[in-house]
């Protein structure tokens, strides 16, 4: 199976990546682009081919290592 | 006094740290490797600067896995001090003994320079040498340093004196402008609730020597020294 | 298993390896037959510009490298110098300018990893290190992030390694606007008695690979570093590599480690044409034939052929030969860091390269032929025309000298460079005795109160307009700059960054600063102990300014006559020496 | 509407952080995970409310600015 881990920070969090990306992309001409907000995406591939025992495995892997849950959030999408 | 400093693949400031000890202590540390998971009893355990696993996924976040960490926790857990400075500092949140989060500087950018810290409080292991509301002048050589922590927990950090050191001005002023990451209220280190752990993101190391531009760091070490003998 | 391709050698593909029709020809009467497409790889890289410096070569040879405090000039991976009570200087200079201006973070980046590599090759550990920058114009729309990913990229790596950058120098000028220079250097001290070489000798001894593993990266990187950008090249856009200094740091600690036993013969790093150039340019020095097994090679993706192997540019990989026996010994060692660590071969005394992929051989090459006997050429070139000379008289005074001195202090050649350098970690190692922002930077040898003066220093537009004279003013400001914080300057390193060297005029330039250099050297009693050759920064015939980069490096004996920068305090008396 | 750029390292290309996190998940006790890739994700509100002109903009600035495409891919989601 494969996971893909989508990180973000959790609302309230300042984002300072994000506000750079808004305003160099209103540098750049683009207009009526707001909240631009940013995270990681970590992919990785399991051995384990039960998708309950898959996404139980994921997310203890979450809990201890991937985020970090005084800042951030996480959610798991699992696919085959 | 014996002192042990960590050692995880990519710290980089191990050997100042042990530099300025070894004068303090007038004897080198002990150099733990992060696979260990035991040394020798040591007064103080220091947490070295650098960027252990490249600071990969987040800064400080693998180290606070490694073996040694589990016997720092113990040991923190029984009182002994430890001292994480940078690196030292992000591995300490992330492993849970001391609260909140270090994240990217705001400027998005790595800044080394020298900044002015106010001593917030003289009464601990690590301050001894120094008044409460001194100023002092240590290096910040960081991308990480931004200190994340929510309103409750600043305010039980103000509540019980946990904030070691905040940045400052010229004149010893807190302000927005003297503070080098956006890090919340300025802080620039903290202890635990027992002021045995201390983690700080500038480097008193690399201000403990007068050929380096400065000496207020070294009055850190010496008062480590006066106290653990 | 993937078979290795095996396609035709037609003259397009000769030429697509940058390889000219006469030395194609030469190839072949080498190899008495065609060359395979693993073997016309080899060539390719062996025989372009970066690797053979095959038009630099005349010129260069007429430089003064010796000195009775030279231990090691030109020719190895670093020159070394030495300081005294035993202990010796390791540095050199080297560019990173086309993968820099695809993408400025990572080709800035690994810049500095390979210039890193060439030192803690040699046994020494890196002290510090310095880049010398030059970007196009700064209104132009490209400048700002190219700039800043650059500046990015060096601390990105410099920083996580942890060695302090502590000086350089940044130019702009619309000549670099499509091809802005990258110059890196670093210092390293060793014991005199402990340097390593490049010198692949006795027959049997095991051939090592460590460090990090071998992927797609950059295959043909060194032959782009020798073609000029067409203007459609970033459409090609070729990969490039990606460094990773957290690797990078563990393999100077392990490859530190192991120089304190006894294991070594001979060590080099996998720069650019990574596998190839390392181990011809080792077995060549020593004398001696190499067996490679590339089924050994620790391979990050499936299914690589031996031609992507052997030209692959991947980072942080390093080839040493050992002495019998001591595998294991280093083994423990690279294990202990979690580097990859394999005997990909042994010496042989047949003078051959004969590589082995799959139990099959794919490649049997004479190794003098290709790395002593490269092509090199005495390129056409024409002095630069003689510029008039302005009299200050015909320069009309200012009216308002302090608007002048304004738009001077607010120009972005001479204004303040300390959001540069704030990137950098100038203070990590605990040695750093000056920051930048001074005439040199400083670092105390440590142990000793003896220090190192460093610098680097062009002026381009005086190249431009007289390569002899501003050759000689390169070599002589970083004099100047050793001096002025009390330093004995000892050598220098360059890099040489200048246009299509198959064109006359820009022959010349480089030809005259050589002359510069070489006169200014002799004079100074200051000779060059390394440099580093990049030609063709040209982006549809517009060339950059010729750009002789020059790194000095100077012993202070005594740190506590350390001078710093005038103007400290009120009352000091001021002082103006020279004409 | 809303756009979520997902920009990931071109396959081939080295991925430092994914390997330092492999190695972390081996030495935490995870069996069977490999293949660990990172990437970012960037969260965007835009003004635009015409999902084909929407997907041409982040295009756009994806290609100017979000991604750099030497050596990343990126795809775009849109909702919303
Ligand atoms: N790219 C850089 N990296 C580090 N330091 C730099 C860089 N560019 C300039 N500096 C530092 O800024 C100061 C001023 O640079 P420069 O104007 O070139 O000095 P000068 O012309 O006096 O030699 C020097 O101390 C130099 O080392």
């Amino acid at each position: 199976m494969k996971a893909r881990i989508h990180v973000t920070l959790k609302s309230g969090v300042l984002d300072p990546q994000g506000k750079a990306i808004e305003h160099a992309l209103s540098q750049l001409g683009f207009q009526g682009v707001d909240e631009a907000r940013t995270g990681k995406v970590i992919e990785l591939n399991l051995a384990e081919s039960d998708p309950e025992r898959a996404r139980e495995q994921v997310d203890l892997m979450c809990r201890q290592l991937l985020a970090n849950p005084v800042i951030e959030n996480y959610d798991i999408e699992l696919t085959t | 006094m014996k002192a042990a400093v960590v050692v995880f693949p990519g710290s980089n400031c191990d050997r100042d740290v042990a530099v300025a000890l070894e004068r303090a202590m007038g004897r080198p540390p002990v150099m733990v490797w992060h696979k260990d998971s035991d040394f020798e009893d040591v007064d103080l355990v220091v947490l070295p600067g650098g960027f252990s696993y490249g600071d990969y996924l987040r800064v400080g976040a693998i180290s606070a896995h490694a073996n040694v960490m589990r016997e720092v926790k113990r040991r923190a857990g029984k009182g002994v001090p430890v001292l994480g400075i940078c690196n030292g500092f992000q591995v300490l949140t992330e492993s849970g003994l001391l609260p909140g989060a270090l994240m990217r500087n705001k400027s998005l950018r790595f800044v080394c320079k020298d900044v002015g810290l106010k001593v917030e409080t003289g009464q601990s292991l690590f301050t001894s040498r120094y008044e409460t509301g001194q100023r002092v002048t240590f290096m910040a050589a960081h991308h990480d340093g931004s200190y994340f922590i929510d309103d409750a927990g600043r305010r039980q950090l103000e509540d019980r004196e946990q904030i070691a050191f905040r940045y400052c001005d010229e004149r010893g002023q807190v302000t927005p402008e003297a503070n080098p990451n956006g890090s919340v209220a300025n802080i620039a280190g903290i202890f635990n609730s027992e002021k045995t752990v201390l983690g700080m993101m500038p480097h008193p190391e690399r201000m403990a020597d007068p050929v380096l531009g400065g000496e207020d760091g070294r009055a850190m070490f010496e008062g480590l020294v006066e106290a653990l003998s | 298993m993937t078979a290795e391709p095996n396609p035709e050698i037609t003259p397009e593909l000769v030429a697509e390896h940058g390889l000219k029709p006469d030395e194609y020809a030469r190839v072949r009467e080498i190899l008495g037959r065609t060359p395979n497409l693993v073997e016309l790889g080899i060539f390719s890289v062996m025989w372009s510009e970066h690797c053979s410096y095959k038009s630099s070569k005349k010129w260069l040879k007429t430089l003064p490298t010796e000195g009775p405090q030279v231990i090691q000039g030109p020719g190895e991976n670093a020159g070394v110098v030495d300081i005294g009570d035993g202990q010796a200087a390791i540095f050199k200079m080297e560019s990173h300018n086309h993968p820099s201006f695809i993408e400025p973070y990572q080709g800035a980046a690994t810049g500095v990893g390979g210039i890193l590599r060439d030192v803690f090759t040699m046994g020494a550990r890196p002290v510090c290190n310095l880049n010398a920058l030059r970007f196009g114009d700064p209104e132009h729309p490209k400048t700002r992030h190219l700039l800043s990913g650059v500046v990015a990229g060096i601390g990105g790596y410099g920083n996580c390694v942890g060695v302090p950058t502590i000086a350089g120098e940044v130019n702009f000028h619309p000549a670099y606007n499509g091809n802005i220079l990258v110059n890196a250097m670093t210092v390293g001290l060793a014991q005199a008695d402990r340097i390593f070489y490049a010198k692949a000798t006795g027959a049997g001894n095991p051939v090592i690979y460590v460090g990090s593993k071998t992927g797609r990266d950059g295959i043909h990187g060194a032959t782009m570093a020798s073609a000029s950008f067409e203007e459609d090249s970033e459409e090609k856009r070729p990969t490039v590599q990606v460094g990773d200094p957290f690797t990078e740091k563990l393999l100077i600690e392990a490859c530190l480690e192991l120089m304190e036993t006894d294991a070594i013969v001979g060590i080099q790093d996998m720069g650019a044409a990574g596998l190839t150039s390392s181990s011809f340019e080792m077995a060549s020095k020593g004398g001696a034939g190499v067996e490679l097994d590339l089924d050994r090679v620790p391979v990050r993706e499936d299914g690589m052929t031996a031609y992507e192997i052997m030209l692959s540019e991947s980072q942080e990989r390093m080839l040493m030969v050992l002495k019998p026996g001591r595998e294991d010994e280093a083994r423990r060692i690279f294990e202990k860091w979690d580097l990859d660590f394999a005997v990909v071969g042994q010496l042989t005394d047949t003078g051959r390269m004969v590589i082995r992929k799959n139990g099959q051989q794919v490649a049997d090459l004479p190794i003098d032929p290709l790395a002593e006997a490269a092509p090199e050429y005495d390129r056409p070139w024409e002095p630069t025309p003689a510029q008039p000379e302005i009299a200050p008289a015909d320069v009309p005074a200012s009216e308002d000298p302090g608007a002048a001195l304004e738009r001077l202090l607010g120009s972005a050649d001479l204004c303040s460079r300390r959001w540069v350098w704030e990137q950098y970690d100038y203070t990590v190692m605990a040695d750093t005795a000056q920051r930048p922002g001074g005439d040199a930077g400083v670092v105390r040898v440590r142990g000793t109160n003896k220090a190192l003066a460093v610098t680097v220093d062009c002026t381009p537009r005086y190249c431009l307009n007289d390569p002899v004279r501003g050759g000689m003013q390169a070599v002589a400001e970083t004099w100047r700059n050793i001096t002025a914080v009390g330093g004995r300057p000892l050598a220098i390193t360059d890099n040489m960054n200048f246009g299509n060297p198959e064109k006359p005029l820009v022959m010349g330039q480089f030809v005259g600063a050589v002359k510069g250099m070489r006169e200014a050297c002799a004079a100074l009693n200051y000779p060059v102990v390394s440099g580093n050759v990049s030609l063709y920064n040209e982006t549809a015939d517009t060339a950059i300014l010729p750009t002789p980069a020059i790194g000095g490096v100077g012993l202070l004996p005594d740190l506590s006559k350390m001078a710093t920068i005038a103007f400290t305090a009120e009352g000091e008396a001021i002082v103006l020496i020279g004409e």
